[in-house]
């Protein structure tokens, strides 16, 4: 299998897409002449014209309502947050609009929208801009939730979200772009709600997504390669819907559960999956579920102080040390 | 039509279509269903003392001209949308009533199935885009509507109405920003009736010429229109939408309004005088083309009588129709949200 | 002690520091001439003047950034969202310039301001009005959340987040501003992170505030009635910070713990208090702690629908006796 | 001047303060500022090459005079706020640089004790209240400073710095439409750069004389300046702030200005031709001012070259400096959060 950038994965998922069904097109600031903020649109306009491939104003608000409201004609819009802190000042659009019309409607309208971009902290750019929304939005119901960790599951995914007819929040991360992966050369599509080993074990089990999932593994490595603790990292791959089934599965063969997040710990992703585990696998489980996030402040930009702030490996590590009793 | 640059001269470009006159029996339809329009507010207005309805509940009472003149001058492929004082569109847009009166009772039968309850009609055949709640959020809507409409080269126009008070949202500069500058087929359309809520135009907004805030800004012309007379929303829309079919992008119509009730059921009304609302009454909009009609000897006293009987006995009929309705089964409250699982996930 | 209404409780607050102060001052839609749209600040014009009780034209984001802004040069603005709905087209100043300006000047600003007004399902207002913005504010750091549930708490917490330096999202509720409580008449304060025991009780803790914690007192009274049962209802009234001590107090008498809160239940603030329990108190919870929150769906309009996804007394008495085991 | 009803005749009401001379001092002055700036921003390209400076870098090369001349037509009590290409606002406004590279670097002397970096500096006691990375986000804020000044009767002027691209925002309106009602003092002013990332304003905004989106719109009148000319910016900037001090309400000024550099540091700027540039480059501010002083005998080559190498000598030693200073404490995540803690809880 050829290996490709998680950036090419996600524009051969749109441009896919875009070639089968000419419903599909992408709106956002700078995706079109300037070939995407990040390059993941690189090259599109070339093969889809203006019409279809739409430089917008810096006025998330007013084009992701586009967005929706094309979306009701059926239509297949792809909005890109230039990063997903911008989609705050749309949120009702994005909270209200995309995933509320077809219940209010009474099931008459689909809202078939893809809202992506980058969510996460990235490099060092302050509080505002350091946004990771997973939380905010796997809290709404109407809207799905997406969080690729890697190539394959990013064009899978994102093909899959691209013919869901309801709202989907597609969450990507600005330092995994460049990361490369094997991806198939025949057409594919994953499933919502369907998480995926990425690692097995028996230990301990650790569910993380996206950038996280990455630091997890790194953890289990490292873990492994210390003191032969052997960890199951499970990746949820949709946040919503969330494939506990899986979760708990792994949780009743390990007996401990870790999670990961980049976001703020108060009521997170990671509260979710420790209340339903506590909720559900109560008896399975040998200690409590220990969550790690990025702590409880806003993002500093000062390198050193951001780095302590976000969960790392040696974090991550200690955490599963700490979830398994574990005395080294 | 200078986009760049020097603006628009907004006061000479769209002029109201005077040479199509409408024909009796057109006159004679947008006075039935201004009447109906009434006719169910005033029901809506006794249901809601009685606690059938919930929620919020606006009354188009004063504004039926607007919906009506304007509806009939588009085509059933275009596109409608509206806020949460929707009745009056959802009616002129040829909704039935009973689906009507049975979502504001909040029975299964209803428009949206209960879900929406009066500020969220829809009817998808109908091409009726709600009843949207949150002021100014629906403006980007429209954009949508006009996008899908141009992208897929369909001869289409999107009519979008909104309040005074809304045009102080970012979405609604957002909204005709993009709709300038992508020269959407929209109709702009503030039922400009003086007041948000309790709040008058002039004590919300810094110019109260809304056209003013339009051509210069976003090189939408405007134009101002007699909201209380039906002919002359006729007339301005249909040069409106002539001028979107043509390409020209986008006009923004603001049309002098005024509504005769609370702005919702529980408003106590202090900030208007009862002369005031008095005065707009002289000039009612079903009053108005009544007279018209009489004038022209299309409508007699006899006929009046007998038009308002029939509309009357249709509104109670329908409104007891829904009254005797089934409430939706609480499992239905899973339903409606997702249309596709892709999965085997419950939501 | 004179019995007032909340609504009542609310206006003096805001009445006793704007006489104390003269930087707080109120803005919002309807707040002045219209006497506010729910009365809230009843006669607060006619007493302060146009300068100080101020109609904002219908811009969320223009008049919550007007907010901010004065806060920065040491005004104590009040802004009165009609609902906390409608702060979502706002949400970006709520939770990026209100809460994170101090942080990125590195503490040369303060931004002491009060966003307050109506937050839950209301009365049958359809999906996109009827939100409960506890979690979507708790998750943020900067901010700190009060959630009131008597006449007497809303007084004192409405003074202290107004004399508070940092942001305060303060979440009041339609249906309680008739309700009435005792208020003392000489001037007090509550603090923030400090829960109330608003019931004593041996066999289960329950963690309420707002309007849920009227339908846990209420499930309460209808267990002790009918089964002797002793239910210990804790209102927090802050989120954040939260009083989890208090909390964790609770539980380790009682063994048991259900939350209730009226917004949706994924990462939610019940979620993030199951999280903690089971990572702080893990060795005295004798079952899972159980959620009560609305059911995953956005709210619907008609009144049987909306009374079944809302928790009331019912679900949440179920909830209790599933949690001790009961069998009856 | 009419607020409500016919808008404002936006082209003449408000002319450059023509009247008052600009002495050599106050001239060279400003030659030194922009030469600093200049100095500061290239030093500041080469330390984002070295990997010192983390996140966005937005630099301010060619736009100099727009902030030297404003900001020297207020007075230190007056309100300064901008966007994130915040680095000229906080040297104008009188900003010691070292604190500026410590914040680069990250560092715990930078002014904002390295939890902003480059799109946020502050200066508290300077009255510069940022750096502010949300486009127009920071435009709402604007108006609550106008209205503290209002409110406390003080004589003070806000002025607000923001992009053409950040006029597209809905926050803009939004806070247009305040000021223009409640009259406050502030002058808005868009440095036009012509580009927002890569898009020219013509493709981003329906209408290209940006003042007509303020005149008529919200009864704020408007006016082009050379931002290219360090004495135009403060003689309208001095007009402007005399407008505003007489409770006038708001201005609107936009400035033709152009930025030399790529929107960020990592833009390939395959949006312009380098002859485009280059044109500009031909109006430099820093240029022009050098030979108007040196045409008034103010200034010689020797002059020139010894400036230049004081503020180079300047800048390098704030920089090394900077580069020594220490990282905060990691505790330090825990601070500036919260000013008041109201109890005994951990944030
Ligand atoms: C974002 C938002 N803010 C506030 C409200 C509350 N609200 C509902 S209608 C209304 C007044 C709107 O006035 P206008 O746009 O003139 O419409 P009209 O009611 O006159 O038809 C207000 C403030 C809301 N629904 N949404
Ligand atoms: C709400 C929001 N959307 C998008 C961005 C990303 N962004 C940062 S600067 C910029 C361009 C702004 O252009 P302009 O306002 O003209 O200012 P200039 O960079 O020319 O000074 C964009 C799109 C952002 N920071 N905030
Ligand atoms: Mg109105
Ligand atoms: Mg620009």
């Amino acid at each position: 299998m050829p290996e490709i950038q998680m950036r090419e994965a996600l524009n051969q998922a749109m441009c896919e897409e875009m070639q089968r069904d000419p419903d599909v097109f992408l709106i956002g600031e700078e995706v079109a002449e300037y070939d995407g903020a990040y390059k993941v649109s690189q090259g599109m306009l070339a093969k889809f014209g203006p019409m279809r491939v739409v430089d917008a104003p810096i006025s998330e608000s007013g084009f992701a309502g586009l967005g929706v409201g094309a979306a009701m004609v059926g239509m297949r819009p792809i909005i890109e947050f230039m990063t997903f802190s911008f989609s705050l000042v749309a949120f009702d659009q994005v909270v209200n609009n995309a995933p509320k019309i077809r219940h209010m409607s009474g099931g008459q309208l689909k809202v078939p929208i893809v809202f992506r971009g980058i969510s996460g902290p990235g490099q060092q750019l302050g509080a505002t801009h350091s946004w990771t929304v997973d939380a905010l939005y796997t809290h709404v119901p109407g809207l799905k939730v997406v969080c690729p960790t890697t190539a394959y599951d990013a064009k899978g995914l994102l093909k899959t979200a691209i013919r869901d007819d309801d709202p989907v929040i597609f969450l990507e991360n600005e330092s995994m772009y460049g990361l490369r992966g094997e991806v198939p050369e025949k057409e594919y599509l994953l499933p919502f709600g369907k998480a995926d080993i990425k690692r097995e074990g028996s230990d301990c089990t650790v569910v993380a997504w996206g950038h996280c999932c990455l630091t997890a593994l790194a953890a289990a490595e490292k873990l492994h390669k210390e003191h032969g603790i052997e960890v199951e990292v499970i990746d949820p791959r949709t946040l919503r819907p969330l494939d506990m089934p899986a979760i708990m599965a792994s949780v009743q063969k390990t007996g401990y559960c870790v999670t990961v997040e980049e976001g703020y710990p108060q009521c997170g992703v990671g509260a979710e999956i420790a209340a339903q585990l506590q909720e559900n696998s109560f008896d399975y489980l040998d200690n409590s579920v220990i969550r790690v996030a990025a702590m409880d402040v806003p993002m500093p930009y000062s390198k050193p102080l951001l780095q302590h702030v976000l969960p790392g490996v040696d974090r991550v590590a200690d955490a599963i040390k700490k979830a398994i009793y574990f005395q080294g | 039509m200078t986009l760049n640059g020097k603006g628009v001269s907004v006061t000479t470009l769209v002029e109201p279509q005077q040479k199509i006159d409408p024909s009796p029996s057109q006159m004679m339809d947008w006075y039935r269903q201004m009447v109906l329009i009434r006719a169910f507010e005033m029901r809506c207005a006794q249901s809601y003392q009685q606690q059938k309805i919930g929620g919020f509940c606006h009354l188009y009472v004063g504004q039926e001209a607007v919906a009506v003149g304007s509806i009939a001058a588009v085509r059933p492929t275009d596109y409608v949308i509206t806020a949460y004082r929707d009745h009056g569109h959802a009616i002129a847009r040829g909704m039935d009533i009973h689906p009507l009166f049975a979502e504001l009772y909040g029975k299964k039968t209803g428009c949206s199935h209960g879900k929406g309850g009066s500020m969220h009609f829809f009817d998808a055949k109908k091409n009726f885009f709600g009843g949207h709640a949150i002021v100014g959020a629906h403006i980007p809507l429209a954009t949508g509507l006009g996008w899908a409409a141009k992208y897929r080269k369909e001869d289409r126009v999107v009519l979008c109405y909104f309040g005074d008070g809304a045009m102080n949202q970012g979405s609604f500069h957002e909204a005709l920003n993009l709709a300038g500058l992508f020269k959407l087929p929209i109709i702009f359309m503030v039922e400009n009736n003086g007041y948000g809520m309790g709040t008058h135009l002039h004590r919300a907004s810094a110019v109260t010429d809304l056209k003013l805030r339009t051509g210069d800004a976003y090189g939408i012309p405007g134009k101002d229109v007699d909201g209380m007379d039906c002919v002359a929303m006729y007339r301005m829309t249909m040069a409106a939408a002539e001028y979107c079919r043509k390409g020209n992008g986008s006009i923004f119509l603001d049309v002098k309004t005024y509504r005769y009730r609370g702005h919702s059921m529980s408003d106590p009304q202090k900030y208007r005088t009862k002369e005031e609302v008095a005065q707009y009454q002289e000039h009612d909009p079903i009053g108005r083309l009544e007279k018209q009609l009489k004038d022209s000897h299309i409508l007699d006293d006899k006929k009046v009588t007998q038009i308002s009987d029939e509309i009357h006995a249709q509104v109670e009929a329908a409104h007891e129709k829904a009254d005797a309705d089934a409430y939706p089964d609480t499992s239905d409250v899973w339903s409606d949200i997702y249309a596709n699982t892709f999965g085997d996930y419950k939501a």
